[in-house]
């Protein structure tokens, strides 16, 4: 079967002050349709440049230099950004994005930024035959207090009419998804929805989401820097180091049997949450300048001079999982 | 330091405006040495007097026949001091006043930031004409007017960072470790304080140039025969539109020069400002 | 929301006393003699001090200031020395005028600074933003008066297309005075060809009182959108899928524009009073030309009053200004 | 590089605004509509209110000129005192009863009639208010005094005898009191009405509604004025009057017909562009306004005759008035306007003549002047001609040696300080206009002692001889009689050299070319509308 999402050698540079800095050197991923897939690394290895280059926003001076993004047996490097805000966001792929109360415009209701998305990307907002102007809005709220009610947030019907600063934290994270949910995508990416909250909170979410995936069809494409969480959620898995897949494959099959070097040093850290990285020595190279063999090879504790000799390629474990590591190749 | 300046090097209009104001700044100091005729500082030569720019006299001459081009070499001296001492002043009554009101509180805070609302409410004008009517005008009256109203500008920006900063926890725990006040006011809350201050002080540099030559507009500021700026632009409106050269070449001087320090200013604040520093 | 603008009310009045303990001293210490300058230049020095006496001028200090405040409390504010008039009459004639030409200036900047300033904002550091800033800056540090010079020699002089001085042409008919606004007076009475030709009459004052307004309006939106830019919403608004331009003129504007709007407060203060120069070069019959001609012939009643008027106008637009925050900003209004 | 290329260069941006100046110089402008065939837009200034008995100066003389009426009139240029509202006076030979005979079929704005009491109640008015104009009365004349002898007889009875009575006539307006009376506000003589409002019976009437203290004034025709029309078969039906403050608004308002005449203090060097233009020149009169330095002759080195003469040689009268001034005055070297009698013909001023100046320091620095003290000249910084002459003074000064400061003034902060000697400046400028065409105007209020305190006499200059003099011409009736005595006087001062009288002015005013029939008049400038037709 056909992949929902599939990134290739995706490699992407930003021009900053110091000089060109390689933020994704060569990244892969699939996710199948029905599927949570998790994608794990560090802070600044890259995960948000990865999202922000699905979606097409990527910042100022940043450039794809080799690639593709594969959604729906479409090229969405080949969008325009027109095409992309028409065709795919909202509409196609949802977005869960990290910190609820930053992610909200603080000067407008709730309903009206929910609104305003369904407005241009809902299924009935280019049906011509369709409902039109007060009557599909009217449809539109109704479709909004429904989601809100599955989403267990309270007095769903007065909500939208509420501003973001007047729900607790976890309730804003179940109106974001709502709000993801409200176009009926395809693909939902969510960036660490669950960092800003606090244990409690962060379990009941997942476990909304476990529940979504199955009720709404949905792919989600889960984007976390802790183990703890992928391992609760996910189907499958996607370890990231300084901008390269370094492994890839079902969730169960890596956890029970990691196989790069890294994925090791990372669950043995802290196998059950893996929130910090300060076990592994030495630190992660700059995207400046990145030495020309393995990333890991400067930290890892089987390094061999073959490492630095040049990229490693992508090899298959025993474990069924890709990485890319000399000793699969 | 040099971090700033390597910032502002890639800002194309800051480094305009530091260009400018570091070219305003040697005439004001050179400026006796590069005009043509210094002595049109005072003399007048009745024998040429309004005459277009020519070769001579690039800037042509005024109502006494004194070269304009040097009049205008010199005024950058009565300028830059002007708004050097304006700005100054403003900021040794506004800043300390910000301090108190911002790391003290209570009834202190509240009646100076009470008296501060009061100056920022008198008309700027009103009071510079009062001040000159009350002195005879001069650049004195001038400046002291300027800077008797300008000071709450300081006052209130240091107030809402010092509230900011005092609130820290950074402060907290420097009290924790039993430290004076005085101690972490001036070494510690003052100089995270002072780079908002700086920009608006460039930018306040410009704006007291600009409000000074109103005032010789109104023939409140220098007197005679100063070669200022804006007591020239005055002068001249007596002979417009037909000797409009007199008008618009210390016209030009204070156009380049508020620019400059606003231009720098902006840039500065762009990089200081810590909620856009991290876009760039 | 009542009990906000009333709370806010009833802490102006302290400072509008202070401001006019500050003036009414200020005023005094003026060398120049009120009852000299009631009497006129061809006066004997009898005739000055009969005067004196008539107008409590011999009394302390303190005295004078008692009257004078329980005087203004009950809105008299006394009789210009030298037009002879009482003083709220003139202000009350004059005030619509300015008013009418400090309401369109700002008009002119909020709505060419807002949208430059967006532009500029979005383009940080591109050609279009350095552009911006340039002008912007040349708008503040412009010479207005040799602005205004220019407008009027092209647009009166050398294309004929609007009038070069005064409020109204001499030969129109003036409406009957109503709100004292001419333009509203003239639609009030019907009068269309009033109405276009005091228009026309306001188009080059404005221009020439909005550039510094305009310029201040530029770098404060494009601060606050560079500011609003880096928040986070905005790139969840993009990746939802908002259209650019809602984004950037409804969502993101609405956030970027409280500086902008505090800095209009502090404008419009600061405009009544710098409209001197443009009343002056267009003959603008409003309270800047008042006002210096008070101060030219050092009329205090009239200098104190115009003090107390710009300081109230000063204190209305900052109320007003804070509502428009808490419009802007829920959780402000909240906070009140 | 020739000079204009680098001027276009350099200018950049602002050839544009050289290019349109030129054009304009050049007169090939659009002529605007803003005036009718009937309108006027005067460019004349308006006086602090339109109240007559409480305002007198320049600006009021040309509004009253056509609002009010008086009893004689000055017309005519050099002036001569006529006939107007009373065809002829009579006065007893010791000068003290004088009577006034009204025409018949005078009429007031509102129609009622003017009698004899109406001229009472204005004298009174004036007296009981005893503001400006009432300045040449107050001391000579009791309110009780003034009487109606029958219905067209008015009668004066001065407490001493005062030549310049009837000099002074012309400047109070005769008011009429039945639209006074009922706008009479406690005891206030209708003061606080009457300065936004007209009660004459003047050519031309004031339209309340278009008036706004120093900016505007309409005033349109009264058909009905006692003179009648007959004179004038088109004449200006609507006056209206826009003062305009600065030159170059005021300068291109003319050019492009929106002004019908601007003020009478154009700057020299815009006559020569406004008289290129199509549709405006430049009128040029004498008046009797003199412009003075003075100096304050109770401080030092002022007290030192050497002094004052080393200072009244070191200004350069005929740089000043032939280079600044474009030979648009007359040199004056009198304490008089050189067109009005009574200067000795033998007298003879000082010049321009650094040498003598020189001698003249080095022998006040002999009898111990302080001539190296810093003196002060103040000015009136808004008026740009007092401010170069002031400049020009100084760097003549500097070259003698002598330290002098400008220092920029106002005119109400200067009439202040000239209250007392030890306020008053070393020295000041200012110019003394025509209040009434008479020797007292000038020499008698400047220079007799009693004066001491008012600005006129701030000089603080006492030679009780001269005093003697100036009294005695005062009270002595016939011209004739009083001529040698100011002359005797006026040689004496001119000896003492208390002050620098530098020149007499000419009057410069811009007319649009469809104005015909303007009269000129040192009282008033050309101001009367009554004689004005407007061509096409």
């Amino acid at each position: 079967m056909m992949p929902v999402l599939s990134v290739r050698g995706l490699k992407v540079s930003i021009r900053t002050d110091e000089g060109m800095a390689e933020i994704l050197d060569d990244v892969g991923l699939e996710l199948e349709r029905g599927r949570i897939l998790g994608v794990v690394g560090e802070s600044g290895c890259g995960k948000s440049t990865l999202i922000r280059a699905i979606m097409g926003i990527l910042p100022r001076g940043a450039t794809i230099d080799r690639g593709e993004v594969w959604f729906e047996g479409e090229n969405l490097l080949a969008f325009s950004e027109a095409e992309l805000n028409d065709q795919v966001r909202s509409s196609r792929i949802g977005f869960i994005p990290q910190d609820p109360l930053l992610a909200l415009n603080p000067v407008f209701k709730v309903g009206t930024q929910m609104l305003e998305v369904m407005r241009w990307h809902a299924p009935d907002a280019k049906d011509p035959t369709g409902p039109r102007g007060g009557a599909r809005r009217k449809a539109h709220v109704a479709r909004l207090v429904g989601l809100l009610r599955r989403m267990q947030v309270p007095d769903p019907e007065t909500a939208l009419e509420r501003y973001p600063h007047q729900f607790s934290g976890g309730q804003r994270q179940r109106l974001l998804i709502a709000a993801a949910l409200a176009c009926a995508p395809g693909l939902v990416i969510a960036d660490e929805p669950t960092t800003a909250l606090d244990v409690t909170t962060q379990h009941q979410i997942l476990l909304l989401l476990r529940e979504l995936v199955a009720e709404f069809g949905i792919s989600l494409m889960f984007v976390t820097h802790d183990f703890g969480v992928v391992a609760e959620l996910c189907d499958d898995l996607c370890v990231i180091y300084a901008g390269q897949t370094v492994e890839k494959g079902p969730v169960q099959a890596i956890l029970e049997a990691p196989s790069h070097p890294y994925t090791r040093a990372l669950l043995a850290c802290h196998p059950d949450r893996a929130t910090t990285f300060l076990g592994i020595p030495g630190s992660v190279p700059s995207p400046l300048a990145r030495p020309p063999g393995c990333l890991f090879a400067p930290r890892c504790t089987d390094a061999r001079t073959l490492c630095l000799a040049g990229r490693p390629p992508q090899g298959l474990a025993p474990s069924g999982a890709e990485v890319r590591c000399v000793q699969f190749a | 330091m040099i971090h700033i300046l390597r910032k502002l090097s890639r800002d194309l209009p800051a480094m305009l405006g530091l260009g400018i104001v570091l070219f305003v700044l040697v005439l004001a100091i050179l400026g006796p040495l590069l005009a043509p005729y210094p002595e049109d500082a005072a003399a007048s030569h009745l024998t040429r007097r309004l005459r277009p720019p020519s070769a001579a006299y690039p800037f042509g001459t005024d109502n006494l026949g004194r070269d304009i081009f040097s009049r205008v070499i010199l005024g950058a001296r009565g300028a830059l001091s002007i708004a050097l001492t304006v700005v100054s002043t403003a900021m040794l009554i506004g800043v300390p006043l910000g301090l108190i009101a911002g790391y003290r509180g209570g009834w202190v805070s509240e009646g100076i930031m009470r008296v501060t609302d009061v100056v920022l409410a008198i008309p700027q004008l009103v009071l510079a004409l009062a001040l000159a009517q009350l002195m005879s005008p001069s650049l004195e009256s001038a400046m002291l007017a300027l800077s008797l109203t300008y000071w709450p500008f300081f006052t209130r920006i240091v107030y809402a960072e010092t509230r900011r900063l005092s609130a820290s926890l950074f402060v907290d725990a420097l009290r924790g470790i039993g430290a004076g006040t005085s101690r972490i006011v001036f070494l510690h809350i003052l100089p995270n304080a002072l780079s908002p201050v700086i920009v608006r002080a460039t930018i306040g540099l410009g704006f007291t140039i600009l409000v000074a030559a109103v005032l010789g507009f109104l023939g409140m500021g220098a007197t005679p025969p100063a070669p200022d700026w804006g007591l020239a632009i005055a002068e001249s409106r007596t002979y417009l539109p037909r000797a409009w050269w007199y008008a618009t070449f210390p016209g030009l001087a204070i156009l380049i020069t508020v620019m400059g320090f606003n231009l720098l200013g902006d840039g500065l604040r762009d990089i200081v400002d810590p909620r856009i520093r991290r876009s760039r | 929301m009542l009990r906000f603008v009333l709370r806010r009310c009833i802490l102006v009045l302290p400072s509008l006393f202070g401001l006019l303990l500050v003036t009414f001293l200020l005023i005094r210490v003026v060398p120049s003699d009120p009852a000299m300058a009631l009497a006129g230049d061809a006066a004997t020095p009898e005739q000055i001090e009969r005067l004196r006496q008539q107008y409590g001028l011999d009394r302390p200090i303190w005295e004078q200031f008692a009257v004078y405040v329980g005087k203004v409390a009950t809105l008299d504010l006394g009789e210009s020395a030298f037009s002879r008039r009482p003083v709220a009459v003139d202000i009350a004639q004059r005030l619509p005028a300015t008013l009418a030409l400090t309401f369109c200036a700002l008009a002119i900047s909020v709505f060419v600074g807002v949208p430059l300033g967006v532009i500029a904002g979005l383009t940080h550091n591109a050609w279009p933003d350095y552009l911006l800033r340039v002008f912007s800056v040349l708008g503040i540090a412009v010479a207005a008066f040799w602005f205004a010079i220019m407008l009027q020699l092209l647009f009166s002089m050398e294309l004929g297309w609007l009038p070069l001085r005064g409020e109204l042409s001499p030969t129109m008919q003036r409406p009957p005075r109503v709100t004292g606004f001419m333009v509203v007076d003239a639609l009030i009475a019907g009068r269309f060809d009033v109405f276009t030709d005091a228009l026309r009459h306001l188009v080059l004052p404005a221009v020439t009182l909005s550039l510094g307004g305009l310029a201040t309006i530029v770098r404060f939106t494009r601060a606050g959108v560079l500011d609003t830019l880096q928040q986070d919403f905005v790139f969840y608004e993009r990746a939802m899928g908002y259209r650019r331009r809602r984004l950037v003129w409804i969502y993101v504007l609405r956030n970027s524009v409280t500086a902008t709007v505090t800095q209009i407060g502090l404008l419009f203060g600061g405009l009544i009073a710098g409209g001197v120069v443009v009343e002056a070069i267009f003959d603008w019959p409003g309270i800047g030309s008042y006002t210096v001609q008070a101060i030219l012939t050092g009329d205090r009643q009239v200098m104190l009053a115009v003090t107390l008027l710009v300081g109230t106008v000063y204190a209305v637009v900052n109320i007003l200004i804070d509502l428009v925050h808490g419009l802007l900003d829920p959780r402000l209004m909240e906070r009140a | 590089m020739s000079g204009p290329v680098l001027g276009r260069r350099k200018a950049g941006a602002l050839v544009a605004g050289a290019a349109i100046a030129g054009t304009v110089a050049a007169g090939t402008l659009r002529t605007a509509s803003a005036a009718d065939a009937s309108t006027f837009v005067s460019g004349f200034g308006l006086p602090a209110n339109l109240d007559p008995h409480q305002v007198y100066d320049v600006p009021m003389q040309a509004m009253m000129l056509n609002a009010y009426d008086n009893l004689y009139r000055y017309q005519n240029d050099p002036p001569q005192i006529v006939p107007w509202l009373a065809e002829s006076h009579t006065v007893t030979p010791d000068g003290l009863v004088w009577e006034f005979k009204l025409r018949s079929g005078i009429k007031f704005h509102d129609g009622s009639p003017m009698t004899s009491e109406d001229v009472v109640y204005s004298f009174r008015r004036m007296l009981a208010l005893g503001l400006a104009p009432a300045g040449a009365f107050l001391k000579i004349l009791k309110p009780e005094s003034v009487t109606a002898v029958d219905p067209l007889t008015v009668r004066f009875k001065l407490e001493t005898a005062y030549a310049p009575f009837f000099a002074a006539i012309p400047s109070i307006s005769i008011v009429n009191p039945r639209m006074i009376e009922p706008n009479v506000k406690s005891g206030d003589w209708g003061k606080s009405w009457l300065a936004s409002n007209g009660a004459g019976s003047g050519s031309y009437r004031i339209v309340p509604a278009g008036y706004r203290p120093l900016e505007y004034l309409d005033m349109e025709i009264f058909d009905d004025h006692f003179m009648g029309w007959a004179h004038n078969p088109k004449p200006v039906r609507k006056l209206a009057c826009r003062p305009t403050r600065e030159t170059s608004t005021r300068v291109l308002a003319l050019l492009n017909g929106s002004l019908d005449c601007t003020d009478n203090n154009l700057p020299a060097d815009q006559v020569a562009q406004i008289n290129a233009s199509k549709i405006a020149y430049v009128q040029k009169d004498m008046v009797m306004r003199i412009f003075i330095i003075r100096m304050n002759n109770t401080k030092p080195p002022f007290d030192n005759l050497n002094a004052r003469l080393c200072f009244a040689h070191a200004f350069n009268y005929m740089g000043f008035i032939n280079d600044i001034l474009g030979g648009y005055a007359t040199r004056d070297p009198y304490p008089m306007p050189d067109n009005l009698w009574g200067i000795p013909k033998d007298a003879k001023g000082y010049d321009y003549d650094l040498k003598k100046a020189k001698e003249y320091y080095a022998k006040a620095v002999a009898q111990g002047a302080p001539m190296k003290r810093p003196v002060e000249l103040h000015v009136q910084s808004e008026n740009e001609q007092s401010v170069q002459g002031a400049q020009l003074f100084q760097s003549d000064l500097a070259q003698i040696g002598i330290n002098m400061k400008v220092v920029g003034n106002i005119w109400s902060n200067l009439t202040a300080a000239a209250a007392k000697p030890d306020t008053t400046p070393d020295m000041w400028v200012h110019w003394v206009s025509t209040y009434f065409v008479d020797p007292e105007n000038w020499v008698g209020q400047m220079y007799d002692s009693q004066f001491h305190g008012t600005w006129k006499a701030s000089a603080y200059y006492k030679n009780p001889e001269v005093d003697t003099l100036l009294r005695k011409a005062r009270t002595t009736i016939k011209q004739e009689d009083r001529e040698p005595l100011y002359q005797e006087a006026i040689r004496k001062i001119m000896a003492d050299s208390p002050d620098i009288w530098v020149y007499n002015s000419m009057q410069l005013q811009g007319l649009n070319k469809r104005v015909k029939g303007r009269r000129f008049c040192t009282v008033g400038q050309g101001a009367e509308m009554r004689w004005i037709t407007l061509d096409g």
